[in-house]
């Protein structure tokens, strides 16, 4: 066997003090009618064997497109510093710092997440961690309607689809209801049908969802979406990039009650879908209906300053069916990247990465207007647009051919809408090259002609 | 608040911790793991920089200004060096695997092979976004085609999801997909859930989540569920059972037969918890034996790492009842040699989904890895030497402590400290907090919460023998040590790197993060 | 002797090295870094295994008996879980510039950025096999020949080989140009190389590896040559000055101009050890001073990580007249943006190889990637903050201590304990000891040999000052302790993991390795 | 600056305490003449740009060939859990461990090195660490010089000719002599030439340098290389082969008085030449001449094991122009990898590396013989050997083109040699795959037909 350290004399050791000559001895509360004989796997691999095959398998997938894919990931320039933090083993074989004197690592890093995102949104309490960005919204959602005591949603059309999804599923199990709002032909919320949708008093609503930037980019009025849902007596949920809220205005700053987020912008590699981090804080009013974990600063017995996991009755394992959510294993590792990450690049490097991204969208949208294919939408964007395609999902994929990944089709995600059938919604980061957008604008030109 | 002046503005970086006689300095103190202050206590304006390019002076400008922060963004400000010695000193103030005996119940501890953390991080896995269409991500594809069909083989179950990004998103989609499976037969009085006491707190909070209300029922005195109450409680308004098995005390439930037929006989259907399958990889196979849907912990069974809290993985196993249930995507083969994600349209019946895009790869990666190293063989030796490890410990600790339940055990066991208490006033938390001074992270305590001063310790199959026999031998000097010195056990850990701490004033005065800062608004470093 | 025994078959690792109360088990003492057992007492007949599949089992059979061994190999037994737990136990006994301040004099303990340790790694550059033909290696030729052009630039210097290993063997090979310089010549009577007595020891060990003897010259009052002593010395029989500038007093030569004349009047060369160059970078150019030959310590004044002891790289830079006498291959540039190895018969004159292949290549991709980083302006920078830390921190600490030579010094300075040990008994040796108490590594100390009870202290450009404010004041508050309590000096280190060492009787009857192992010769794991 | 911590601020408090307005001050000491002004290098790069480039020159290098090049640099399954020990900045971020009391990490390494590396030898002193194997060969040849006061060195012709090369260098200082001995048909060196070398009175012997497996790849007689040796009052040096030594007769068996080596193979990569790792071993006997670092067992004040520097009176730093080598730095990361892959390895492991290379070589063998290119030697190898291929430096140049590295051209070591003009020097290790040996039989049968 691989990693265990058990010699035959060791087992032998271990099987006379319990007085039995094999293991199977330990099995026979296993009653016989369910006993499984063995397994159908393939034997065993020698380590170097496994390394030349993981190997395959990683050069299988193709990498080395330019890429202009973003739609709620996005590629980032992080410092090795951050990967070399997490390869320590003290932290990653770690585990839920339920031992605070001997935990002290993990439970300060966590408070300094805490600490980090709150700066980041403005909002004073923050959880670490959810699932991702798409969990955490559900969360939220879910939060909303324990502090109202209603039972809808309102959320925006130009949400993630994911997190539509996956709030909808949070949702579905207690009979609540997620409706959707429209947008405007700019690619905002439509906040007249916010209002109306509001007023309607038969139906009261728990909260109302709005993406900053929004799944086409956009730039929302958060502002007065916030106050139309005040006003309803309702809580205002922000889903935010943390990159964007280098320069963008914070939930706190436009009076969001809970900001939901995708962390993984902040030192966390793609992976084809994670680990990452969802993002999810609130004000202090709301502090006691937060889900997930959550660290405060205390005193030792001596006075010595030490953190430790606190305002845990909200907690499945304290609360068990009356807990704010089942969440137990969290992304702590993912929240040690981000604050590792954020210790790394500091508040003026955070503002020229979210500077940087918008400089070479803009690049990338005059260059993709010049080859043919224009912006969709009006309203204002930070670092990712939709552009205008024809048969934008065919173009999509003669693209790849020529080392192109054009973003995402919108189709993919709003098969029902003719106008989005022919759009792709593509990004630039800082780590987007000019030659890069020269190559997708020179390609798509062609395609186009 | 954290008082950040005392520790900043004085520059004297960690005094407020100095032991005796020696102040630590910057550089902490030599070799003890010393406490550390904050990133924010560290910051001082101008430092830090020369990550990434200056952008050019208008990047914003077309952003409107309603849109844009007010005040600079103000974040620690810190150089390179500063930033390693933070997180590298704060790394030694954690107990680990890596460093040491974690023999945490209900954990599952082991160890997390090098190899795991290298592939994960091999470009091609790590930087493959998630959208990107199928032909460019057939390397993880053929991963999570091979993973999925490994576990349906281990739960002898007929289908798998990964999604679920831990053991508590598992259950709830399970569940989902039990209500699921009732509504779609038109059976929908069935709002209630079924949990035994020694359930893990996740169950019945799922089962919250997933709108059912929770009907607990108690253990039989041999630590198995009360079958009487079983059959009592389940009815019309049943929809599923939710067993942990093996049990959070680490035993096997010997009525599983009987009890299975019972839930199905009220046509309710059994949900496993296998977040405990360390015990019995290649020696029970839920599927086979009648569940009908449960799940999986990458991150204890297949040794994917804790991370100090998650990431984990909590795949969905279930028979062909269920199946048309799981959330979408599965991956599923195309042309020969290759695979896809199944399109949105077809499975109809499918839950949503319960999180963003394809699950936590990075996780599945290490579990794929773990499982292809040990095939079938090594899989059923590591249940092997884990239970034969967890009855070898139990046996060397009933030396000394009270073992509530007959064995033999699976992969972990109970003790109690309950006459220890009555005889000395020691409790379990202080034996567990002595165990830290003796060099060990102590075994989950007061939990299950049905046994009193309960002790839950999971060796696990990569803890040699020697060490097995070093902690039993710590446990039990530790009972002599709360007989003629019950302060020095009252009053440990002595050795970490803080005491006791006050978690009352904690909870009643939460000071959740730094005192926010200001600034930022220093000139760029250059 | 390893007394494998005691603690090997008792299985109590780590039992012998128990602090009070606690006894450390396989856990070890839980936060504070405890003694570890070596591998061989954690060595277990039959674990381990896997890491390689099994060969058939006549892979040997071609091989004659005689030529194999006749014992099998006895090596350690350990499962990875094992291995992991020593490796981390023992990083956590060291002192490092990862976790705390490091002022050791002479070596210049700056962060090492983990961008470089990123980029040695890069495939490309690990697995190149160092005898691929040039046209599968250009990304790394390209790189070298980047960094010799730069080195040539800071050198002010015409050619420069990144061969030698280390800064001795950078001296090596610069003495041995030197020598083939005379000899190309016919001036054979030049048998001796001047060394001040400041110098560091390579430098006369360097001499008499390269068959020359060894005349010491006296420094004066200021702690510069005493250029008369030096013209005495100067005549026929000199081959070369070696010169290490700033000395290793911390202090620029100033009379460097006059001082190289006088060396080629004699008709010698002058051979400048530039490891201290982290005090110069774009102030001083030795070879438009009018050096003509230097060797560079990319392990201190570019960064790469000291590793405990090495590896390191001593690129040698020198003049017109000597690079004809560089050591091949170098890099030389091919067709436009390709590069190539120079072939042996290109330089006939060439003195022979210094080492296998190109050099410590890993160590190159470092340094190359720590002057890309910093640019002309980010070096000059460099000196120009290291220089201003050491002047500050020479201030202050001169508050209590003396120091024996004006300023300002450069990288470096020396205080003197001697006023103290005259006063209390307390040595230097003793106040090291205690700053490990105090959470800071020593600075290095009784060198240079020509200062009284020295102290050599290096602070860096990657210390922050409030890191320099408390060291200065750790080591003023050494003093005050001195004269209250003297044994609590003399006794130190208390926190480190072990109190002081018995040095004597371990060069006395030294043990070098733990006792033979036996064995192996039970069957292997499958 | 990219990794400093001075801020304007600071570098302003540092002045005013020195009471200077300018840095400049601090440089007055350097005369006005030699002053330099500026450098003439590219300005800074952001880190970001600096990965970018760095990754481009890792590009640049091809590493993807089907490689049979080993003559001294072998490639091997390295254990990922060798590298993640030595990213540990405890150990990197170190110095030579001068203080013992916090440098416990690098010296207990540096002992177990030692001990590993006597286990493998069978010597009982080994020094940690020399540059690499040519340089520790070359301080064994001045090892014997100095131990028998003699001043000539016989070596193998079958030696690694950067070896000779560097070894030549190093004796040429003290004026000392180093003659070569030649080799026989069947490729071992010729021991009747080597008997009379040593008999010559007048130019008594100090030390004879045989390779095992020499630089073609095949086993010496050196039992009775090591008898003549002795018979003339010279010492016996071993060249050998560190993973070869888990099968091979260890240089003790044969009375080697010294091993040297490049360690490079027990868990270090190519990397173009180094960093690598020379191993140097002895007698007990000879334990004061060998140069380098030794570590030593002790006892601390209070009676605790602990480990320390010692015999340093041979060392630079104590004894200057009389010590035994000026070797100061030295590669004690790469000792640490050695020890690290050792452990993880194993004894079965490390005789499965010898023995796997040894069957993938002899399938090499037969392979390459069926494509037209047999042996050229006829003396027993273990995993290296030479093939007799007309034309070999064209024929291997061609070879890459198809993507096969074809070993070395011996004529590139062997320029005046006739019968080395046709022939490669082709090595198998246990990462040699059949598939690879298949490709360069096939590549080279169709070159040769
Ligand atoms: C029995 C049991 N069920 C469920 C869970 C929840 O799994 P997770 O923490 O991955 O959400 C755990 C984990 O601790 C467990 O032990
Ligand atoms: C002044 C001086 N010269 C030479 C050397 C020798 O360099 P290395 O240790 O790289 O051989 C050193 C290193 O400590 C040094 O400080």
């Amino acid at each position: 066997m691989a990693y265990g350290p058990h010699t035959h004399d060791d087992r032998g050791r271990m099987m006379a003090a319990l007085g039995i000559e094999s293991v199977d001895a330990l099995f026979e509360d296993i009653p016989i009618d369910v006993r499984a004989s063995r397994l159908d796997l393939d034997p065993p691999m020698a380590e170097l064997d496994l390394a030349v095959r993981l190997q395959g398998l990683a050069a299988r997938n193709r990498t080395d497109l330019a890429s202009f894919l973003g739609a709620g990931v996005y590629h980032h320039y992080v410092p090795p510093v951050v990967d070399q933090m997490l390869l320590r083993g003290e932290f990653y074989t770690a585990y839920t710092p339920y031992q605070p004197e001997i935990s002290q690592g993990t439970l300060q890093t966590i408070f300094e997440y805490q600490s980090l995102l709150a700066e980041l949104t403005g909002l004073e309490v923050v959880s670490a961690s959810h699932y991702d960005g798409a969990t955490a919204t559900a969360e939220a959602a879910l939060m909303a309607v324990r502090a109202t005591r209603r039972d809808r949603v309102l959320v925006s059309r130009a949400i993630h689809r994911h997190y539509l999804d996956v709030t909808g599923t949070y949702l579905s199990g207690g009979g609540l209801v997620l409706d959707e709002m429209p947008t405007l032909p700019d690619g905002t919320t439509d906040l007249a049908a916010l209002e109306a949708a509001l007023a309607d008093a038969e139906r009261p609503v728990a909260g109302v969802l709005l993406g900053q930037p929004n799944a086409f980019g956009l730039l929302e009025p958060m502002a007065q979406a916030s106050q139309l849902a005040h006003a309803a007596g309702a809580l205002f949920i922000a889903v935010v990039e943390p990159v964007s809220l280098a320069v963008l205005a914070t939930p706190a700053e436009y009076g969001a009650d809970i900001a939901a987020g995708e962390g993984q912008p902040l030192g966390i590699a793609a992976q084809y879908g994670g680990p990452y981090l969802g993002i999810l804080a609130t004000t202090t009013e709301l502090m006691r209906q937060i889900p997930g974990r959550l660290v405060g600063e205390t005193r030792d017995l001596d006075g010595r300053r030490a953190f430790v996991m606190t305002l845990r009755a909200r907690e499945q394992d304290i609360r068990r069916d009356k807990a704010a959510s089942n969440i137990c294993t969290n992304q702590a590792l993912c929240a040690l990247a981000a604050t590792v990450y954020l210790a790394a690049i500091g508040p003026h490097g955070l503002r020229d990465v979210a500077s940087l991204g918008a400089a070479r969208a803009r690049e990338l949208e005059l260059a993709l207007a010049e080859a043919g294919a224009p912006r969709l939408h009006s309203a204002p964007y930070l670092n990712e647009f939709a552009i205008r395609v024809p048969q934008a999902q065919a173009v999509h994929e003669r693209l790849l051919q020529r080392g192109v990944l054009a973003g995402l089709a919108l189709a993919r995600w709003y098969p029902d809408d003719p106008e989005l059938r022919d759009a792709l919604l593509v990004c630039a980061t800082e780590v987007t090259t000019s030659a890069e957008i020269r190559r997708f604008a020179a390609a798509l030109g062609e395609e186009l002609a | 608040m954290t008082d950040g002046t005392a520790l900043a503005t004085s520059a004297r970086v960690g005094a407020a911790m100095a032991p005796e006689e020696a102040r630590p300095g910057a550089g902490r103190q030599a070799m003890n793991a010393a406490l550390q202050p904050t990133l924010a206590e560290l910051s001082r304006p101008g430092r830090g920089g020369g990550k990434v390019p200056h952008p050019p002076a208008d990047a914003l400008a077309r952003i409107p200004a309603s849109a844009l922060r007010s005040a600079p963004l103000a974040l620690p400000e810190l150089n390179e060096p500063e930033v390693v010695r933070h997180f590298v000193n704060l790394s030694h103030l954690n107990y680990s695997v890596d460093s040491g005996f974690y023999p945490l119940g209900s954990c599952t501890m082991k160890f997390n092979p090098k190899l795991n953390e290298w592939a994960a991080r091999l470009p091609g896995f790590a930087t493959l976004h998630p959208l990107a269409p199928d032909e460019l991500a057939q390397g993880t594809l053929e991963l999570m085609h091979e993973l999925q069909e490994a576990l349906a083989e281990i739960s002898g179950m007929a289908a798998v999801t990964l999604q679920p990004a831990a053991g508590a998103q598992g259950e709830l989609t399970g569940i989902l997909m039990i209500r699921a499976y009732h509504a779609a037969r038109g059976d929908v009085a069935r709002t209630e859930v079924i949990v035994p006491d020694s359930s893990h707190g996740t169950n019945p909070a799922t089962a919250s989540m997933a709108g059912f209300r929770t009907v607990t029922v108690p253990s039989a005195a041999d630590g198995g569920v009360d079958l009487a109450a079983l059959k009592d409680a389940l009815g019309p308004h049943t929809a599923a059972v939710m067993l942990t098995n093996p049990s959070t005390l680490g035993l096997f439930e010997r009525r599983i037969v009987e009890l299975l037929d019972a839930v199905h006989e009220a046509g309710a259907l059994a949900y496993m918890d296998g977040a405990n399958m360390n015990a019995v990889l290649g020696r029970f196979r839920p599927g086979a034996a009648g569940f009908d849907v449960m799940h999986f912990n990458l991150h204890k069974t297949f040794s994917t790492p804790h991370g100090g809290g998650g990431p984990g993985a909590g795949p969905v196993a279930c028979n062909e009842r269920l199946a048309p249930f799981l959330p979408a995507p599965l991956v599923v083969k195309a042309a020969p040699g290759s695979y896809r994600l199944e399109r949105p349209e077809e499975r109809a019946s499918a839950i949503g989904r319960v999180r963003a895009y394809q699950g936590n790869v990075g996780v599945l990666v290490r579990a794929f890895a773990y499982i292809r190293a040990h095939g079938a063989s090594g899989l059923r030796e590591i249940s092997d030497d884990a239970v034969l490890a967890a009855n070898y410990l139990r046996q060397r600790v009933g030396q000394g402590y009270e073992l509530p339940y007959a064995g033999p055990c699976k992969h972990e066991f109970v003790a109690s400290g309950r006459a220890l208490r009555q005889a000395t006033g020691v409790r379990t938390l202080d034996v567990a907090k002595r165990l830290i001074d003796h060099g060990f992270h102590p075994p989950t305590i007061y939990f299950p919460l049905i046994v009193d001063e309960c002790l839950l310790i999971e060796p696990t199959e990569t803890e040699s023998v020697e060490t097995l026999d070093l902690f039993a031998e710590a446990l039990l000097a530790i009972l002599t040590e709360a007989h003629d010195h019950p302060e020095r056990v009252k009053s440990a850990p002595t050795s970490a790197p803080v005491r006791r701490l006050d978690e009352a004033s904690a909870a009643r005065k939460p000071e959740l993060r730094w005192r926010p800062m200001t600034g930022a608004g220093t000139p760029c470093p250059t």
